[in-house]
């Protein structure tokens, strides 16, 4: 399914209706997210951070879904997919200080850089073990069903993580149970090194819905349109007590797995280009400039903004210190027990500090 | 008061728990209408329907990757696995998700959840049906490991489990879910986590159990009393966070430690005892601290009785550590 | 799909072509498992072993799947297939010492009752947990593969399993592999007390296959000649390279879950009686009965032969002793190590011996 | 001899064991074309083809239950889990299975089958690219569980795990991986299960240490060398079964003992061996058995080097153990 043409017009059939204003807000924050992912994979080859997991190529596969979510629905990530936290207006230097596990991090430290959480954005938190997130978005939205709340939830996923176990589980608890919950798959082509087509057998990720019995659709991923079209549908078969949705969102990674990994080893130069001509933003832009709304000073300026922004997230995050050695031991439970008093004690304390120094 | 068996304590508890929060919910294989393999949810979906006692897809990754799902909505389900043996298929989701997720977002989510699951041999279960792996969840930081012995803690402790805030795995001792009764109130008390209780004082050597075994550690004691012997017998109830007060001071008093568990014995939660109370109590060790356990193989059946940690073998070691 | 009409005579498209011999072999190991089954029930009730799970309803699917593998594939069973071994020829004496755990038990009593296995037949091990098997025969029949032999592999599992994480991996592995594997799912229509339409929501089970895109077929698993002609067909696509086959047998579970179940809490009678009159033995024996090679006196002759071996073997295997207490301590590991060693030293000797005595 | 690695050692015993046995073959992800996430078996696809180093789909129930079923076939598959983290959703497979398959069938089936992984802390990868869970397959019997924390010792304890007919799972230090460089035999020699090896001998500490943190026990008996403390130092190499004369022999001979593990404290490693000790030397013990551990909290990513038993941690402890 494609919504928007070659030339920047629009399918009328397919076309979800976005008025101007929306439409360029979306274009704004899938570029907005592609600087700020740019900005982090240079200073991780810097060194400056240690890791970062990008978007390259997804972004509209990403944000569009999360702007076709409504603010009460809940978003439960995988780990790619900071451009949809950013949507909903998570402070730009909050994710950059995650970023450089400082003290402003608001998990301390604690996790890899994008490992980010938001209850105020109803964004659950990222985890690394794939496929883990798939059940706890099918048990929110039991609990929102139960609880007889309008809200959805829609869940982020790669191809790879068909494979576990966890969207197995997830899938057949949807059917079962039907609840408010969208399965949004963004089969980006790789999982690290392997083809989606040694993924699987079946020739789409969208068929395989059928085995639980839940309605599928399948998208091009690079048309913010399409994207946008699809999520509001299942949201609104949701929202209409009509159970779960789910949709493949046809993408592909540009940029490596990770800061970690190097693709050259594992696919062509050429393949990769011919996704670069297939880019979701220049897609977008199509449009817009088609409607006659945007314009090159427009979009220099825009990415000026951006740019400026979040070199300025980068500035301040450096500056600021490491969390406390304290936070370490903290919220383990709701309180902390006397085991870890005690080891805390005994981490803090003693002959360590001294020693410590010459250590590093 | 109502006499009760450990079936019928547990189900007051989760019965009481369904009707004073609305965000309580039980699920599971078999739990609705059958009410559980061994009837412990019996009666509970046709008071409470089925939206809150929900008879699950044969799935562990799916009960407790759902439930973590609905915890973190701020409903506390309380899941049922159908025998302790079968929480591996879900082990990720306990250890990776539940267990971090307050970690990994500084408290912003949390996983208010309780997973109930028989655990323990003594039924003819053999190697499925009768394992104990408290450990696994002992050595995962972020849960909370409960097992009580007898009904009146057990409807108490599991009270307490439901209205926690953390994840706590919650073992039932099957070989005791009707073979002990005792008078257990019908209100909703809560005996709180964390707090071992002496179940019989003595001087000379203290011995350390949970669940089935407390009664052959007690026995064993009482048989040991006839030679002369005075032990004194702690059901630990919450396995962690541990009571350590309770156990040290105990040690400190008679200087000599017994620990009784049915899990195999490597790797088990005895050996941390032994480790945790060395570390504490050394100098008032007068002999070495001693683990009568199920041994490292997997459970069997026909020598069931030879692998657990019965009276038989408790016995002469308490009087062996009494006498080194 | 169905093969034998109801007067007994077959649908000649679909006729397998077994001879009348082949056809009496099938009807009497079928009759013969019935038989067995039985007995053991009866004496699990009067308490004389400790539990059973039988076949009652199902031994179309499991001796009619069974005789159509060929000697050199290989049987991965699930707990209710010992049909299938004793087709096979393992020995009945050898099960019911197994049920009863006794000396002569090949595993020592170290097993539930029903986790029978055996290498001379190809029989792998039935364990409890559900689903696990089927990654094995997957990984069986790629060794097969690698090992460039003409054997392939057949799995049982039911309804229940296919909610297993292990169901997921195993069919898209098989999926992604191609090696020679017969899923044979017994629809049985519960997993304990849990009816098939609240497993999953799909209508068939059958429809899964296509989310891994393994071939299926749909049979009435109560038709001995259509589950014969399902597998063999699976069995040739197997043995031609074609791959993995999904067959689900459709059938139903007359007796409870095992002894120690109850099914009159979940189920009613008339459902029960609806399949009674389906019985997979009937049919058969309908259609031996329609071509003229079996009677009244026949029948009668092959239930007082084979009840009588069942009954010779329940009363040597009840004049055995238990197995040796040191076989609790071996085959952990090829060669028992030191704690081992000790442990059995420690429970032999001492002071417990006396001890064990008062206790029983 | 070549100067090797730890990568490039247990490249070398693959290698080795591909050309010499053709029943062995390596499955996992990325562990192909990509050659693995850490280049482990870089090269190998490209020598011995996709039959015999099989990159499979996501998922750790797939590639350790078909595994099993490998090996059940007569193969001698080598699976990697691209991180120890990752090892939970295979788990039951592992504790339900393999472990138990041998016992259950009285050695009628084996599996005998390697599972690599790389463990442990130290290169930045926060919670779920750094944990150390052995204590989990130490405590299932059935089980062998190895960990190397050099070139030399990985090679041979590699090529003598793909021979052993029990299940093995073999931890691989990833903060060493790249770290220490060793000259390595080109032949496939073997190194022995079950034999620990004393790699600094002392008189007056036992410390016991595996994997990585061998190098800090190790730096820590050289500094408290300076300071006259004279630490014997032990790579258990094998964790289960262990090498238990070796140690209990030591710490008669030393009297103190303290033991390295990077885990979480509570139910690990450290305290069965603590137990096992205390056991068999308690009237040797001159000081209470002590661990230098993990905490237990999840691995966290900033202060993961105070999160670590690295020197400055072991130091002192060793100290405070000598002059109790
Ligand atoms: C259970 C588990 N196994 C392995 C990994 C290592 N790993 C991290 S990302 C990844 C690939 C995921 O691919 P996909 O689901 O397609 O998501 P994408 O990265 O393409 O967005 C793998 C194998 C993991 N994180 N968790
Ligand atoms: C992992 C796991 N969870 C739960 C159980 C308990 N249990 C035993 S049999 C069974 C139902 C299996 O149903 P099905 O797969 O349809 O097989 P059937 O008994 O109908 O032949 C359940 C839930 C188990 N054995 N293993
Ligand atoms: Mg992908
Ligand atoms: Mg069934």
């Amino acid at each position: 399914m494609q919504v928007i043409r070659d030339d920047g017009s629009l399918d009328s059939k397919l076309d979800p209706g976005l008025s101007v204003d929306e439409v360029i807000a979306l274009y704004k924050a899938m570029v907005r997210t592609r600087i700020v992912d740019d900005r982090l994979e240079r200073i991780q080859r810097q060194g400056r951070i240690a890791f970062h997991v990008g978007s390259l190529g997804e972004e509209a596969a990403i944000v569009g879904a999360a702007a076709a979510l409504r603010d009460r629905d809940w978003i439960v990530p995988c780990y790619r997919e900071v451009g949809a936290l950013l949507w909903r207006g998570y402070p730009l230097q909050r994710y950059v200080d995650h970023m450089y596990g400082n003290a402003d991090d608001p998990v301390h430290g604690r996790q890899m850089p994008d490992h980010t959480f938001s209850r105020p954005h109803r964004y659950l938190a990222v985890s690394a073990p794939i496929g883990t997130q798939i059940p706890h978005a099918v048990g929110l939205a039991m609990a929102a069903k139960k609880r007889d709340l309008d809200e959805c939830v829609g869940v982020f996923f790669g191809d790879g993580a068909t494979s576990s176990n966890d969207f197995h589980a997830a899938m057949n608890f949807a059917g079962v149970f039907q609840p408010p919950v969208l399965f949004l798959c963004r089969n980006n082509g790789y999982a690290i090194s392997l083809p989606v087509e040694r993924q699987t057998a079946t020739r789409t990720i969208a068929e395989k819905a059928a085995a639980y019995r839940v309605p599928a659709a399948r998208v091009d991923g690079n048309d913010a349109l399409a994207v946008f079209g699809a999520v509001r549908e299942g949201v609104q078969r949701a929202a209409n007590g009509g159970g779960p949705t789910f949709i493949e969102l046809l993408t592909y990674r540009v940029g490596g797995h990770s800061t970690s990994d190097d693709p050259r080893i594992y696919r062509s130069e050429e393949e990769v280009d011919a996704w670069r001509d297939a880019d979701p933003i220049l897609r977008l832009r199509k449009h817009i400039e088609h409607r006659d709304v945007w314009n090159d000073d427009l979009d220099s300026d825009w990415r000026t903004v951006c740019d400026l922004e979040v070199k300025a997230c980068v500035r301040r995050a450096e500056q600021k210190p490491a969390p406390e050695l304290g936070e370490m031991f903290t919220d383990v439970y709701a309180e902390q027990p006397w085991h870890l008093r005690e080891q805390q004690a005994r981490s803090l304390g003693g002959p360590r500090a001294a020693a410590e120094e010459d250590e590093s | 008061m109502t006499e009760m068996n450990l079936v019928q304590a547990i189900n007051s508890a989760l019965r009481g728990a369904l009707r004073e929060d609305e965000n309580v919910l039980l699920m599971g294989e078999d739990i609705g209408t059958l009410g559980g393999v061994f009837r412990v949810t019996q009666g509970l979906r046709e008071e409470f329907g089925p939206d809150r006692v929900l008879d699950t897809p044969l799935s562990e990754t799916g009960i407790l990757g759902t439930a973590i799902g609905m915890a973190l909505h701020g409903l506390r389900p309380v899941s049922e696995i159908q025998f302790a043996d079968f929480i591996y298929p879900g082990f990720d989701q306990l250890v990776s998700e539940a267990a971090k997720y307050r970690y990994r977002t500084a408290g912003e989510f949390h996983v208010p959840m309780v997973v109930r699951t028989p655990y323990g041999g003594g039924i003819r279960g053999g190697q499925y049906h009768s394992q104990s792996p408290e450990a696994l969840f002992i050595h995962t930081p972020g849960l909370k490991v409960v097992c009580p012995s007898n009904p009146y803690d057990a409807k108490g402790l599991l009270l307490e489990a439901i209205e926690d805030d953390d994840p706590v795995i919650f073992f039932e001792p099957k070989r005791v879910y009707r073979a002990v009764k005792m008078d257990v109130p019908d209100t909703t008390y809560r005996v709180p986590l964390g707090e071992g209780k002496v179940v019989r004082a003595g001087e000379q050597v203290t011995c350390l159990a949970w669940g089935a075994m407390l009664y052959e550690a007690f026995s064993a004691a009482e048989e040991v009393a006839k030679e002369g012997v005075d032990v004194e017998v702690i059901d630990l109830r919450t396995l962690w966070p541990l009571d350590i007060e309770t156990i040290t001071s105990s040690v400190k008093k008679t200087g000599r430690l017994v620990i009784v568990h049915e899990a195999p014995r490597t790797c088990g939660f005895g050996g941390e005892l032994v480790a945790l109370i060395t570390e504490r109590a050394f100098l008032h060790l007068e002999a070495p601290p001693v683990r009568v356990t199920g041994w490292d193989t997997p459970f069997p059946l026909t020598h069931e009785r030879e692998y657990l940690p019965l009276v038989h073998r408790i016995a002469p070691v308490l009087l062996e550590t009494a006498r080194y």
